[in-house]
């Protein structure tokens, strides 16, 4: 059984690619490979990951400029193709950017940076990315962002919703979607999605922050743990 | 030629920023400010005489960069540079 | 040289902020009249900000060497050993008059400029921290100061992906016009890849990267050093715009480089630019240096050689290359999209040389600009201490309780949450000890080595005695990084104070000067960089005294770290120190029972370190499951913080006699630490610190969700932490 | 009225926004682009149908609140709401 082969793709202004390759390794035992965004190709991957960071400073909008670089047209093509991809905080940002997702991410409601741990409700267990989670459980990730209020039409949202592709809701402890657990304004306090065929995440908090006993925290190895067990070839 | 291009929110899409920008006025003793939207505005010069090519090239632009059309709309007016 | 120069009138040189004696010194040392641009490369290098011609026969005093330092004051930063082939990068400067001007622009490039004086030694950044001085909450400007520079603060540093993890903020009257900004940054080096700035050799490639040149921040420098008055406004104009992403593309690009083996010496552009980064280097290696202005990217036409040698453009480096290792760093800086600009060689001249169109605009004995600047042993006059206040003098509180709760809920007190959310204090997932405790943790990567930061300095105790404050300082930013559990290492200071052409201003820097050499010594905790910043002054009213202390310390292993909060109820709470119950200065004297006054509170640097030393072994041992030293407020704050920070309440004992009750609470005596054992533990706790001769005393235990004194209604954890965390919010416009 | 505000950078300051954007439409193919400013652009109606009183209170917003004229400069139209 070969392990799964990850990359991680580093924009110029990508800051959390260090903290992404961690957590990765930390679940896979082998460090991923680090793809920076001119490389001429991108290797074969089981996994690709868009870490969080300012990519292009989130210079005209968040997201916009990375989406736009030679290397995403090539993720467009892989994602397309089923390869799971996994866009963490500036990655949401840069796959809805790209319309991997739909949607965008709106300045928070509170118009302040944000940085704090939030509470998630997990809304879906059966993909890659969420399978080591109970359904219906609540767990612990950090957010930091500015612009992370999730925004869609109703129509799209509508369809979210009932096609089930909400991964994690801002929720209080008792699992409660209320607004007050709402950090950014996003709507239905939704933190992150899926696409139709839930191999593509993009979520604004941070998993990778939280994969670590001696970060007051591991709720967020189970997705890197998840991921590498569902993905060995 | 010169583009100088506005951005703005789609109608009905929230806008907290211009909801601020309203309160401050408000604080501030403006009270009879209101409907406050924020934008961008953005300058552009195009190496290029026509003025159809050059609009042309600046329809693309904010189609393909500048604007993100899910919530924004555009416009913008040209002149010789 | 070229003819086009305007004669140099007095007016230009005074415009260009020389006395007639300094210029009448410029023309002895140049053996001639200078050229407009030489004027100007003088004035920023003679200017107090480049030269610290007020402070530095007094720096000169200050302790520096330790079996830990690896460099002290002199080069970009300090540096301290780690063991295990690493090294800790550190440094704390100010960017007070640009935040005051444009609050925004002004913190954010502080930051900026701060990593960049690290990063240049081959460091990447880990932590960042911000002291912060701001005017009275009713202040009209002060709201509006708050938010841009927390702002500016957290867009450059959460952009640069290092976290910010602490800092201190104040808000006094006194700062109304010149409010304080000072960043500090700690990098993390391999001891044995440590970049300096002597330019070494003679023929050597100087080359320009990073962002373009523009009219920036001309006169930034000499600004910096003059005092405010209502015609600042004027100087606009020169205030820097930060780019936080060309300088993360400029860190990773400088580290990339500084893999190979092609650096000779290397120094970022800061205050006076091209000048002093080109002066410094040359002159540290002994050689001279040759300019071509044609060859400096610029962003604006028609830039003169006086503009392009002051612009004070951020995110800029000059780097003196090995021979031939041009075309390695080209490649590099290309890729990463940043400029990069051959613009002359190291020579034998001793001289700095610039051309620009052809002509030589500027040829000076670097000696002169280096060394030949006026040193000044300028007067000062001592300050007598204040009478001091007997704890009787001071009005008893209806309650002590009530008294906590409006303290805690005070200005001086209220949570700081509403800043440290603004700043990714996550980011790079080694954030071990998060902002809200004494002292910030980052793991040191890979290992099990934690590095604690603490910023200190009670401006309240230093302008009623500079000295006892300044040493206080220092001794607060020791007991905050012991009360995490870490081994104090070295510090680095932001000297704020008014108009040091004031001998009681001066006087205020000398003593305060000998109270941070006193403190380092006993502790053993040198300075190893640091920064003056003096003039912080607004038609002839000066700041107080603010000796701000930046340090770090090594906990071996995070597995024993200590925190602040209460973890396990039924364990008992016990007071280590000497208590005394003095009020002078207090916060309780400034908040209840105003104004402060008297002296602030003595501190006795053998008891100091011995209480010290003391947790820190118990904390080794895993014998506590909690710690927090008393400072602001006094214990019962400090008890009060621990209840907080853990969600648990505790139930004290009644104060001992002897003293009033509310100098018990409320006094500030210093080196004190508060420690929550398990019941068992604490006879031999008591016995051992008695052994050890330190005063301690059972305070009393943890428990349920309130905090209770005998004979008062309790204070319930919620009503506390209401009161607590509303007031920053509030005042900055949210509910 | 409603007035139609843009605020821009002075000439001379630094404008990273502009420059990351020229580098970007380069990268896009649009190598014709050049001189790229990013500015704000606001909307604000005032409760005023008289010109000259609305274009006093307009003026007075951008002085005090909507531009920071340290750095940026700003310029509006009024129109009929
Ligand atoms: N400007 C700031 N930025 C980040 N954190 C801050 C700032 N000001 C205060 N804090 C945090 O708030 C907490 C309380 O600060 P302070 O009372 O100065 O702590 P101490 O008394 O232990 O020195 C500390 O954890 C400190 O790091
Ligand atoms: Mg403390």
């Amino acid at each position: 059984m070969a392990l799964m082969k990850a990359s991680v793709i580093v924009f110029p202004g990508s800051n959390c690619d260090r903290d992404a390759a961690v957590a990765l390794e930390a679940a896979l035992g082998r460090p991923p490979a680090m793809v920076w965004h001119g490389d001429a190709e991108l290797p074969a991957s089981d996994l690709i990951v868009l870490p969080g960071g300012f990519s292009y400073g989130d210079y005209l909008r968040s997201g916009a400029m990375a989406a736009h670089s030679p290397v995403m047209r090539e993720v467009v093509r892989r994602a397309k193709a089923g390869t799971p991809v996994l866009g963490i905080c500036n990655g949401f940002q840069v796959l809805t950017e790209a319309r991997l997702l739909p949607g965008v991410l709106m300045r928070n409601a509170t118009l302040k940076f944000i940085c704090k741990d939030v509470r998630l409700r997990v809304e879906r267990t059966d993909t890659s990315f969420a399978r080591h989670y109970k359904e219906g459980a609540v767990v612990r990730f950090p957010i930091a962002h500015k612009d992370g209020a999730y925004f869609a039409d109703e129509e799209t949202l509508k369809r979210l919703e009932g096609e089930g592709r909400i991964a994690f809701r801002y929720c209080d402890a008792e699992g409660r979607p209320t607004p007050e657990a709402n950090p950014n304004g996003s709507r239905n306090n939704i933190a992150g999605i899926y696409n139709e065929t839930g191999t593509v995440l993009g979520l604004m908090p941070h998993p990778e922050r939280l994969a670590d006993p001696n970060l007051s925290g591991t709720d967020g190895a189970k997705m890197f743990e998840g991921l590498v067990e569902s993905l060995a070839a | 030629m010169k583009a100088r291009i506005t951005i703005t929110l789609k109608p009905g899409v929230l806008d907290p920023q211009g909801k601020a920008i309203e309160g401050a006025l408000h604080a501030l003793g403006f009270g009879a400010a209101g409907n406050v939207r924020q934008g961008k505005y953005i300058e552009v010069e195009v190496a290029e005489s026509d003025p159809d090519r050059a609009r042309a090239e600046v329809e693309r632009m904010c189609k393909e960069l500048l604007a993100n059309t899910i919530i924004e709309n555009y416009a913008y007016e040209l002149e010789a540079a | 040289m070229n003819q086009t120069t305007p004669q140099i009138t007095p007016e230009l040189v005074a415009e260009h902020g020389l006395s007639p004696d300094e210029y009448r010194l410029l023309v002895g040392v140049l053996g001639r009249e200078p050229s407009l641009t030489e004027l100007g490369v003088f004035s920023v290098m003679w200017s107090e900000h480049c030269s610290y011609k007020s402070s530095r026969v007094w720096l000169k005093t200050l302790p520096t060497t330790g079996p830990q330092v690896i460099q002290g004051p002199g080069e970009n930063a300090g540096v301290v050993d780690l063991g295990d082939g690493l090294a800790a990068v550190f440094k704390m400067e100010s960017h007070n008059h640009p935040s005051y001007i444009e609050p925004y622009q002004g913190a954010a490039t502080g930051v900026g400029g701060i990593m960049r004086d690290v990063f240049t030694m081959g460091a990447r950044p880990i932590a960042n921290m911000n002291a912060l001085r701001f005017g009275a909450p009713d202040h009209a400007k002060t709201r509006h100061l708050v938010a841009g520079v927390v702002s500016g603060i957290g867009d450059y540093g959460n952009c640069m992906g290092v976290p910010t993890i602490g800092g201190e903020t104040n808000f006094d009257a006194r700062y109304n016009d010149n409010i304080l900004v000072n960043a500090m940054c700690v990098g993390l080096i391999d001891a044995n890849r440590i970049f300096k700035s002597a330019a070494k050799g003679v023929g050597l490639p100087v080359v320009y990267v990073g962002s373009k040149t523009g009219r920036d921040g001309i006169h930034g420098a000499t600004m910096a050093s003059a005092e405010f008055d209502e015609a600042s406004a004027e100087k606009r104009p020169t205030v820097q715009v930060g780019d936080p992403f060309t300088e993360k593309l400029l860190l990773e690009a400088c580290l990339e480089l500084m893999r190979e083996d092609a650096i000779v010496a290397i120094q970022d552009m800061g205050a006076a630019g091209l000048t002093s980064s080109s002066v410094e280097m040359a002159d540290k290696g002994g050689v001279g240096i040759e300019l071509n202005l044609d060859q400096v990217p610029t962003r604006e036409e028609g830039m003169t050689p006086y503009e392009m040698l002051l612009s004070e453009s951020q995110e800029r480096m000059l780097i003196v290359l090995k021979p031939g290792a041009e075309e390695v760093a080209e490649r590099v800086f290309r890729k990463w999209e940043l400029d990069f600009a051959l613009i002359g060689r190291t020579t034998d001249s001793g001289r700095l040389v610039v051309r620009h169109g052809g002509e030589v605009h500027a040829d000076i004995p670097l000696a002169a600009l280096a060394h030949a600047a006026p040193v000044y042993q300028r007067p000062w006059t001592p300050k007598p201490s204040p009478a001091p206040v007997a704890p009787g003098d001071v009005p008893v509180p209806n309650s002590l309780l009530g008294a906590l709760e409006e303290m805690m809920g005070s200005p001086h007190l209220a949570s700081r949450r509403w800043i440290w959310e603004q700043y990714d204090h996550m980011v790079m997932a080694d954030t071990v000890q998060r902002p809200g405790g004494d002292a910030g943790v980052v793991r040191v990567h890979g290992t099990k080595k934690g590095l604690a930061i603490s910023c200190d300095v009670t401006p309240r105790y230093c302008a009623a005695d500079a000295r006892e404050g300044a040493k206080q300082a220092v001794a607060e930013c020791w007991r905050n990084l012991t009360a995490v559990g870490a081994d104090p290492l070295a510090i680095t200071d932001c000297l704020n104070f008014g108009n040091p052409e004031r001998p009681e201003i001066m006087g205020e820097f000398v003593e305060a000067v000998k109270g941070m050499a006193e403190s380092c010594r006993a502790l053993a905790f040198p300075v190893v960089s640091g920064n003056v910043s003096l003039y912080n002054e607004t038609n002839g009213v000066g700041i107080p005294p603010t000796p701000a202390v930046g340090g770090i310390g090594l906990i071996p292993d995070i597995a024993h770290m200590a925190t602040a909060s209460l973890k396990q109820d039924g364990h008992a709470l016990v007071l280590l120190g000497a208590e005394h119950g003095h009020l002078g200065q207090s916060l309780y004297q400034e908040i209840v029972a105003g104004p402060a006054k008297g002296p602030p509170p003595p501190v006795d640097l053998a008891a100091e370190r011995r209480a010290g030393d003391f947790v820190r072994r118990l904390i080794r041992k895993g014998r506590l499951s909690a710690v927090h030293d008393v400072s602001d407020g006094g214990l019962l704050v400090a008890v009060a913080e621990m209840a907080l920070a853990g969600g648990l309440g505790a139930e004290l004992d009644a104060a001992p006699a002897g003293l009033p009750a509310h100098a018990i609470w409320f006094g500030e005596d210093q080196g004190r630490y508060v420690i929550a054992a398990g019941p068992g533990e604490v006879s031999s706790i008591l016995q051992e610190a008695a052994k050890a001769q330190i005063p301690a005393r059972r305070l009393g235990k943890v428990t349920g969700e309130a905090l209770k004194l005998p004979g008062e209604a309790p204070l319930s954890l919620a009503a506390l932490r209401l009161s607590h965390e509303r007031w920053l919010p509030q005042f900055m416009g949210e509910r």
